[in-house]
Order: structure tokens, then C-alpha cells, then sequence
């Protein structure tokens, strides 16, 4: 059988099934951002954005953006029935402080023992830009990472120790791939889940760090 | 579908434990919550820390609270007024514990709390009684006392209208502490006079986002 | 002459007239509290009180006092047009951060460099009470200190040095008692005006701290 | 009678000095003051220190004020955007200083000095290249990094509607940044799509007190 790695969007629909009712969660820049389309919806889940909303809802209807209500990637947004805005102290309040649930960012690295890197290349010319991150990183209750298991150069991103500057250390709960659902836990990284047609040795072989298996 | 506002006020008391930390919003009378405080002297949880900007007024709420001996620890700004007679007998029979806190860093100590900080560095108190023990610090050429953040399990808070997310809008200077102390709460409960449909408080004046409130409750009309 | 010494209102009255338009300014409890009755009608003062209110208005009407409208005395108030409420953290953020340009406090002692002694007596079964008046100590902009020149046993209340516990260090500006009003300079205490029929020599017998003049 | 609207904005803006430390609320466009940027632009001030989240996005306000080399030193979190080609060229040329702060500590740091503290502990940035020589401290099990305030001479902010006092409510998520830059500038100009007469604002539904705003402008609708 050949492995059959999860879409974008099949990684995001994966992640919406560990977020349950009632949760605050921040949903980062790009894929994460997707994760609210695949939320049930009959599930109360309540979604925030740094830039000062609670109870975001999906894009508008093309014609009816409205540039000053829009999210961490400025993408235009909606606003819930019970929704509601805040400044920014409030806002990275509410993240520093433990009371959002979920945060689920993208990385460029994830270490064994949960350290991220997902802000910097470490490229001398790149122009370094920060954001969110560090402080959900540090703050969100759970910290869920979704991300290809490889770069495009088939370089492993779940490592040993990040090389690239990190965001925050052993901060990372659980990793999303392409390939596989990876608790991050005391006892090491824990593989929960494998993409179809993938097996154990493959999985390793893409992985730097060492996988273990709850038997 | 969350619904906040499902559990009865004693359901939602019983969360209290004994040994717990709770705050007590309200400044004076204002905006304190009496109707929780009175399940929560129906609830019987002792050994209580208490965090409210006084001791209790008269016969009522947190007065009897302290009379009944429930109450390990106030911490607190102004303890003494001219009812707080409860307060004031134990305190001089040493049967009450004070941390008495000016009452600005009584306020960014919660706020801290609220915020995630490790601690902060305040000008006020330095050189004082209050300050003695505690570091400090010269910065920029002024003077800063560091103050740790004031956490707690419970806080009990009073507003106007809350909603099923318990988003809450709350009432002139009944306001005070209500804001602050539900961020830094682990489980915040708010009285209300009135829920709400959701959808009904413009997402423009919500004072505490639903995030920091567990329970709501109504004390109707 | 005999010596006329300022009525408690004559104090207050003395006061306003140093509050300039468009301060923002908050009242002590007691005698400072008076000081709102003598503000001129046509100057637009803005009135902050530590519970949450700014544009304080004067006492309601009889029956029309409202529980949750109330100073940091816990008297009833009203709120002026254009007037706001906001919680304890802004409140005290403002008094704190140096936003407010003037307070007035009553003490029980100043000291000739500005100390100010005036929330404990320091007598040991005195239940301690502090409230916001360290706050407004180290954070207005201005501190003006009223209160009676000697206390009823004749003692002096301004001093050497503080004898009962501090509110803050040298924070004193200004000092309005029955008998003079007297500015806290880095030259030591400067007597600027003087109660009718009082002389340099009384003023300075009912002192103990040394007291100068402009020349 | 006191009226903070009677300036021009120009007149506001010429409060600006060379060497000033001017705060720019926004997030992105969202809030961005873009007519006080332009009247900034106008004005001439050189050699500014700019707080502000972002660092200008296309040919226009905050980006075209860094082109013209007006700016010494950017405070921000997220200068990197997809149209930010003049900050990326002449920070690649070295013709610009970075100073790169997590976005949540950016917000403390701007609050801290509006309240008047000396610095906070902050768990945020803990053992990564942004807290580099920086002051650590394990408080309660947990490591936080020390930061200072960050205050400005100047704020410049958008709200929907001022009135005279100075008092301010802003719009959906174009209220970022603006109530806490308010707080921590020795000037606050504000401008506004309306200003409104005394008393219309809802004394509940202000979001920044008059206390905060020295100058409210219009730009009209």
C-alpha cells in the first residue's frame, strides 16, 4: 500500500476533532486558520483573535468585508451573535494568562521534548517578524502544532533539538503531519495516529527524534 | 450549546472548597455581590483566603462570613470602617489573619494574576510599613517595591446583564473590581439582576469577555 | 489682632482656588472632599474618584441617591455630562501613572522634605486601613496636603520628621493648614501665605519644622 | 471650558519634536491612524522612534515615513508583511534599528508605562533569542523574563467617535492598540470620523476616558 500523507486540509479536519465544545482557541496564520472550517458545527467552540475579537466567525460574503474587522492575518472576518472586541492588553491577556485552551500554530521545527521554532529561519537576511507566537506558546493551556512531517527538501522538522531560533520551550502537546498525530509527553513523543499506508519504520526513518508507541 | 447560566447559585458555590482563595468584588457595598456571599455562608466552606478591597459592612455578607469564623486570611485595602465591627473584634482577638495591600497594588496584583505576569515592580508602598521586607528596586531613577501577582480558585462578582457565554456589562461605580478579579479567578461566578439572549449586548460595550466567567447566575429583579 | 484661623471650608474654599481648569483631580476623603462646593461654577474641573468614576458631579438630590453611585467615601454622587465609570485596574492606573494633576489628602504629619504620614497612627490596637492614598502619593502629579496646623493637643503636625508611619517620601507639594499655606521646596518649607493676625514668630512656635520666606 | 477639539490637526501635530518617541496605534490597517501619518509626514520631525505593531504596509503612511528616512528605530512585533518593502530594504541596508518585541510584550510593556510601574515579569519570549541578556527569574516554578515600560511622547490613535473631554469608542477590531497607547503617551491625539457633543457618548460604553486624550481631531466621513 502506498502512504497516502494527509492534505492541508485533511490535517486541519483532523485537528478539529480534538477541539471540543466549549473551548477558547486561537488558530494561527495559514493552515490553522482552516481548522474553522472543518469545526462541527453544531459545537459551540469559541474562536479568538489577538487583534482584540472573541467568537469569530467565518469570512464574509464577498461584498460585505469590512477592513476593520479582521484577523491575526488580516483576512477579513465575522463576528459571532455574543461575539465581542477588546484592546490589545486584554487580548494578550487572555493568552499569556492561561485562559485560552487551544492555541494550534504552524512550525518549522518541533523538539522531542516539545521546544518550537516556528518564527525564524535564523537566515541572515531574512527580516525577522514575531507576532503572537511567544505568548501562545507560553500561555494557551494546549499547544498544538500542525505542520508537513518534512520539509520540501525531505529533511525531518520533528528533531532531536530545533536549530532554528526557538519561540518557546516544552511548549508543544501534540503535533499534526502530513504523516502522523504525535503526542509530546514526558516519556518522549508518543505516535496516537498514522496516515494511511505508513508504517512504523517509514514513519521513524521521516522523524529525527525517536517515536514510541503506546503498546 | 454552552449555557452559563444553567447551574443554580448553590450548585454553582459548591465549586468553593475549603482552604479555598476567593475574591470578593465590590467597593463598600457597591458591587458586592451579597446574594453569592449568602450562599456562601449557606455552603459552609471554612478556612477561607478572602481578597476584597474591605472587610465587610455591618451584620451581612462578608461581615458575617468573618463573624462565623470562616475566614483564615483577609487581604485586603481598607478593612476599617465605621460597620466593620466583625472585622474588627477578631482582628484585635488575633483570630483573623490581615494582608493589609494599598489598594492600587491590590488591583495590578490581580491584574497580574489575570495576565499571566510573574510579578511587577509598583512605586507605591516604597518606604513604607508595607513595604518592609519586600525588594526593591530603582529604575529609571525612581523607586518600585516588587509585589507578587494575587491569584484565586473562586471569584465571586456582581454586574448588571450576562449572557449564556457570560459576556457581562455591569452597573456605574458597582463596576470596581468586578472586571479585574474576574480575569484573575480560576472559576469566576457572577451575580446578575438579568440574563440576556445572547446577541443582545453590543459586542462594543461587553466590559468582561465571556472567556473569564464560568457561571452566571440571576438574582432577578 | 488676634489670630484668625481658616474655618475648615475656609481651608477647602483656599484650595480651589489653586485648581486650575481642566485638571484632573482627586479628592481625599474628609475635608478634601469639601473643596468640590468651592470650585468655581464656570471652570470645567474633572473629578476622579479611585472607585471608578471621572466627572464627578456634587451630592444627588435627596431621593434620588443612587447605591452604585458613590465616592471613594462611600457617599452618594452623581456623574457629570460627558463623565465615565471604568474598573479598578484603569482607575488606579491613572492615579499610579501619573495622570491625575493634582490631589488632595489630609494627613496627620508632613515632614519638612515632603514625607507624608496620614492612613496609621501607629497605635497597636489601631485596625490599619491604607486604601488608595499611597497610590495618589507616589502617582499625581501634584499632592496638596489640608489639614489643621496642631492637633487638639497643640502638638505640631508639621515636622522634623515623621513620627507616625509614611504614606510616601518626599511627595508633599503644597500644604494648606488653619494657620498658613506652606510649599515644600528642595529649600525646605516656604510660608506663602499666612492666616490674618498671625505672625512669623507664632506660625514658627506652632511648627517644628523650620519654616522660610521669599524675601 | 475645556475642548480638546479645537486644534487642527496639524496644530495637534506639531506637538512633534525631532528625537520624539511617537506611538502609531493599528493592527495592520485596522486602526492605523493613516491622517495623523500624513500630517506626521508633513510636519518634517526626523530621527523618530515609532512603537507600533506593525511597520508600514505598501507607499503609504507608516511605510512611506520609513522610506523618507524619518525614522531611527522601530519598536514592533511583526515588521515582516507581505507589502512592507520599504522597511525590509532599508532595514536589510542597515538605514533603519529594530527593536523586535513579542507582540504580547509589547502590550504589557506600553501598559506597564501607562500605569506607572517599573517593569514586569513576563513568561513570554523565556529562553529565546528576543530575551537575550535579559534579566530571568523563576517565580512559583515558572521562568519569566524581565521588561521595561515602553512610553512615548506622543500617541497617535483612531477611534469612531471623540468629544471634547478627550473621551473615546472605537470600532470592531480597530481598537487594538489605541486604549493602551492612549495611556502610556505624555500626548494622545486621537482622530476620529466624528466628534460628538458632551454627554452623547454612554458613560458605560466609553472605552478610553478623556484623561488618556490630550487632542481629538476629525477627519470627517
Amino acid at each position: 500500500m502506498t502512504i497516502q500523507p494527509l492534505s492541508r486540509d485533511q490535517i486541519a479536519q483532523r485537528v478539529a476533532l480534538d477541539i471540543e465544545e466549549g473551548a477558547y482557541v486561537n488558530l494561527g496564520i495559514g493552515l490553522p486558520t482552516r481548522i474553522a472550517n472543518f469545526l462541527a458545527p453544531g459545537k459551540e467552540i469559541f474562536l479568538h483573535s489577538e487583534n482584540g475579537i472573541l467568537g469569530m466567525g467565518p469570512a464574509p460574503e464577498v461584498g460585505k468585508e469590512d477592513d476593520e474587522l479582521i484577523n491575526a492575518g488580516k483576512e477579513h472576518v465575522t463576528l459571532l451573535n455574543g461575539g465581542c472586541f477588546f484592546h490589545h492588553g486584554d487580548s494578550f491577556a487572555m493568552m499569556r494568562g492561561g485562559h485560552i485552551d487551544v492555541c494550534v500554530l504552524g512550525a518549522f521545527q518541533v523538539a522531542a521534548n516539545g521546544d518550537l521554532a516556528n518564527w525564524h529561519t535564523g537566515a541572515p537576511d531574512a527580516i525577522p517578524a514575531v507576532g503572537g507566537a511567544m505568548d501562545l506558546a507560553v500561555g494557551a493551556k494546549k499547544v498544538f502544532v500542525t505542520m508537513e512531517h518534512n520539509t520540501k527538501k525531505g529533511e525531518p522538522k520533528i528533531v532531536e533539538r530545533c536549530t532554528y531560533p526557538l519561540t518557546g520551550l516544552a511548549c508543544v502537546d501534540r503535533i499534526y503531519t502530513d504523516l502522523a498525530v504525535i503526542d509530546v509527553t514526558s516519556r518522549g513523543l508518543i505516535v496516537i495516529e498514522m496516515a494511511p499506508g505508513i508504517d512504523i519504520q517509514t514513519l521513524q526513518n521521516r522523524t529525527e527524534a525517536p517515536l514510541h508507541y503506546n503498546s | 450549546m454552552i449555557d452559563k447560566t444553567s447551574l443554580s447559585m448553590a450548585q454553582a458555590i459548591s465549586k468553593v472548597k475549603d482552604g479555598s482563595t476567593i475574591m470578593i468584588g465590590g467597593f463598600g457595598t457597591a458591587g458586592q455581590p451579597a446574594e453569592l456571599i449568602d450562599a456562601l455562608i449557606e455552603h459552609g466552606a471554612r478556612d477561607l483566603t478572602i481578597v476584597s478591597n474591605n472587610a465587610g459592612n455591618g451584620d451581612m455578607g462578608l461581615a458575617l462570613l468573618i463573624k462565623e469564623k470562616r475566614v483564615r486570611k483577609m487581604i485586603c485595602s481598607f478593612p476599617r470602617q465605621h460597620d466593620s465591627w466583625h472585622f474588627d473584634t477578631l482582628y484585635r482577638e488575633k483570630g483573623i489573619e490581615l494582608e493589609l495591600v494599598p489598594q492600587g497594588n491590590l488591583a495590578i496584583r490581580i491584574q497580574a494574576a489575570g495576565a499571566g505576569l510573574g510579578g511587577v515592580f509598583t512605586p507605591t508602598g516604597y518606604g513604607t510599613i508595607l513595604a518592609d521586607g519586600k525588594e526593591t528596586r530603582e529604575i529609571a531613577g525612581k523607586k518600585y517595591v516588587f509585589e507578587l501577582p494575587i491569584k484565586a480558585d473562586i471569584a465571586l462578582i456582581k454586574a448588571l446583564k450576562g449572557d449564556r457565554w457570560g459576556n457581562l456589562v455591569y452597573r456605574k461605580s458597582a463596576r470596581n473590581f468586578g472586571p479585574i478579579m474576574a480575569m484573575a479567578a480560576a472559576t469566576t461566578i457572577a451575580q446578575v439582576k438579568e440574563i440576556v439572549p445572547l446577541g443582545s449586548l453590543d459586542p462594543e460595550h461587553v466590559i468582561t469577555p465571556g472567556i473569564f466567567v464560568q457561571h452566571v447566575t440571576s438574582v432577578g429583579v
